[in-house]
């Protein structure tokens, strides 16, 4: 680069001024932007960049643009944008101020430009920093051979003693709660009593106490006793009703008495 | 490669025993496999002595957190073996009982002691032996004596910590079959075909919004 | 129901303070992560001090081959920095980061919690969705809140792992941070007089610098 980009873009190009705006050009891809852009634009007035010439740098801008174009290069929109704005900024600049228009200053303007690049010069050479620090992996390295903690799953039962509580409930009331249905097992049913009193009454010659004739294993059991002893009554009588036996009773609650009957 | 040879001095001047020892910690530390003092003379400048750092380096770790140890020909850096407890972490892991566990559980706290058997003719279904050796696992249900009974059989009683977690001083503590009618916990449907027993009349219906509360509040 | 609280003092006698920098060390050297001061508290016996167990033993190892960091709110020994040289087996050549995502990984460093929008303010150009996400899948770059401007843009942060590669403290620790931020250039100062540029419209200039320093500023 040389001091060529200080002339006016309005003055002939040198051939030094035009190969270096061909570099610049050719260069186009590796540009991020038209911030970018003129951030290397603005290292040409090699001064700091809180003194750059907002002016000067729109010239060169527009100068880099048009060349872009005498060249046919096709440049993205932003481009074309920044070179729109640059365009009315530089008009503003050469103009003096209107005093009757409000809002922003050519020179707030160009302030604002010059700290756009200024920022982004400052965050790329915070990020050069940033990159050069002693990197893990690199120059600082964690350790090599991690002990693996051991895991250990302690199981904390959820269960309270409303949750004891309520299976217990649950189970103690489940027998109250089944369907109903007629339970068999203490249950001598009539007609089992009449066979077995048919092969028996054969014996009763003389008078027999009906109890005598309950079957065995069905006496102790209150519940079993009763179901036998209904039965076994309800089959004589049916038995003295076909006139097989005779019934007596000596008193009242007396033990009933059986005999057979005999043929006549 | 175009060392100089060993014995020429002066050209890299050798770092002093204390930078040594600093390099070996380093190499050491960020290495994962252990390293043979081969392996570290290979990989320090010059002239260094790995075996006197390791010496020096072994005796500044004696008695720290991690130890400086031999493993076969090579160095390593492990944990003090009295540390180990540190290398462990426990997560806990908040589970709910399985309904065929708190049933148990709750044969075991009403009936003890009780056998399987009793416990099965309770539960109306077979104890699967994993239910049971799951509660003795948490600690909560050990054997107690055997049965004096045909076949001396075992029996299960709850323990202290069974007490403790379920905040009892003792297993009789356990709310009767009364307090759960109380407390509407047993839910008394009435029977079907509007046959009520006596027991049911006393019963108001709105047993299950206290069951509710109870719940809400939790044990007391 | 009846356990003791966790916190009850007095239960247990706590390891003297010599033995709370052992354990210290032997967890921090166990691992390769970085390790919070609540999480070895949670692993050390009741009562321990880790804090201070850490500063006693990061002076231990000032000026060691192996050295005790801070690394956001949690703590790691790496290898001291001048010691590079002897590790090339270890070194892990860095991704190649492309230019733009080095540039918006310091922008986000330095402006955090900073928006796309705002990023694509000072550079210029366009964001790739690309290059976020490739600082992203480093692990340094993550999600933070969701800027209470219109339209709720989301905004990025640097995550803990971005500091331990980058050998820092914390992100006050950036270099330069304080030059910066004294030369105005970490403010996000609108184009003067409300005139905005196309690409600008969809941000809301005033009220975000606010904002911005005040979440930037968070707890000293």
């Amino acid at each position: 680069m040389t001091d060529d980009w200080d002339r006016t873009p309005t003055a002939p190009p040198a051939t030094a001024d035009r190969l270096a705006a061909e570099a610049l050009i050719v260069d186009v891809e590796g540009y991020e932007g038209p911030l970018d852009l003129l951030l290397t634009l603005s290292r040409t007035q090699k001064v700091d960049l809180r003194r750059v010439s907002v002016l000067q740098l729109a010239e060169q801008y527009l100068a880099f643009v048009s060349q872009a174009r005498a060249l046919r290069i096709e440049l993205a929109a932003d481009y074309l944008v920044m070179a729109a704005w640059l365009a009315y900024l530089k008009s503003r600049l050469l103009l003096p101020p209107d005093p009757a228009e409000d809002g922003p200053s050519a020179a707030d303007l160009a302030a604002h430009l010059a700290f756009q690049l200024e920022r982004l010069q400052a965050m790329r050479d915070a990020a050069a920093r940033l990159m050069a620090r002693d990197r893990l992996g690199r120059d600082r390295f964690p350790r090599g051979a991690p002990e693996d903690v051991m895991r250990i799953r302690k199981v904390t039962p959820l269960a309270s003693l409303l949750d004891l509580m309520q299976a217990y409930a649950r189970l103690r009331t489940r027998d109250d709660f089944r369907p109903y249905a007629l339970d068999r097992d203490h249950v001598f049913t009539m007609e089992q009593a009449l066979d077995r009193m048919r092969g028996l009454i054969g014996a009763a010659v003389s008078w027999v106490d009906l109890q005598g004739f309950l079957p065995a294993g069905w006496g102790s059991h209150p519940m079993r006793r009763r179901s036998a002893t209904a039965a076994h009554f309800a089959a004589v009588l049916e038995l003295a009703r076909r006139g097989e036996v005779e019934l007596r009773q000596t008193e009242t609650f007396a033990p009933l008495q059986i005999r057979v009957r005999g043929p006549r | 490669m175009t060392r100089p040879p060993p014995q020429e001095p002066g050209l890299f001047a050798t770092p002093p025993m204390a930078e040594q020892e600093r390099m070996v910690e380093a190499i050491l530390f960020a290495t994962a496999e252990p390293v043979t003092v081969a392996d570290l003379a290979a990989r320090m400048p010059q002239g260094c002595d790995p075996a006197e750092a390791l010496a020096h380096l072994r005796r500044r770790y004696d008695g720290r957190g991690v130890q400086l140890v031999r493993v076969g020909e090579a160095w390593a850096f492990r944990t003090a073996p009295d540390l180990g407890f540190l290398m462990q972490k426990e997560t806990v892991e908040p589970r709910r009982l399985s309904r065929a566990a708190i049933e148990t559980l709750a044969i075991i706290a009403y009936h003890q002691p009780v056998t399987r058997a009793e416990i099965e003719e309770i539960r109306g279904v077979a104890v699967s032996r994993g239910t049971v050796d799951q509660l003795i696992d948490l600690g909560w249900v050990r054997f107690g004596r055997r049965r004096m009974s045909p076949g001396r059989p075992v029996t299960f009683v709850v323990t202290e910590s069974f007490l403790d977690h379920f905040g009892l001083e003792s297993a009789r503590d356990l709310p009767g079959l009364k307090d759960l009618r109380a407390a509407g916990l047993l839910d008394n449907r009435p029977l079907p075909g509007g046959f009520t027993r006596p027991e049911d009349a006393e019963d108001a219906p709105e047993g299950q919004s206290d069951l509710f509360d109870l719940a809400r509040e939790g044990p007391p």
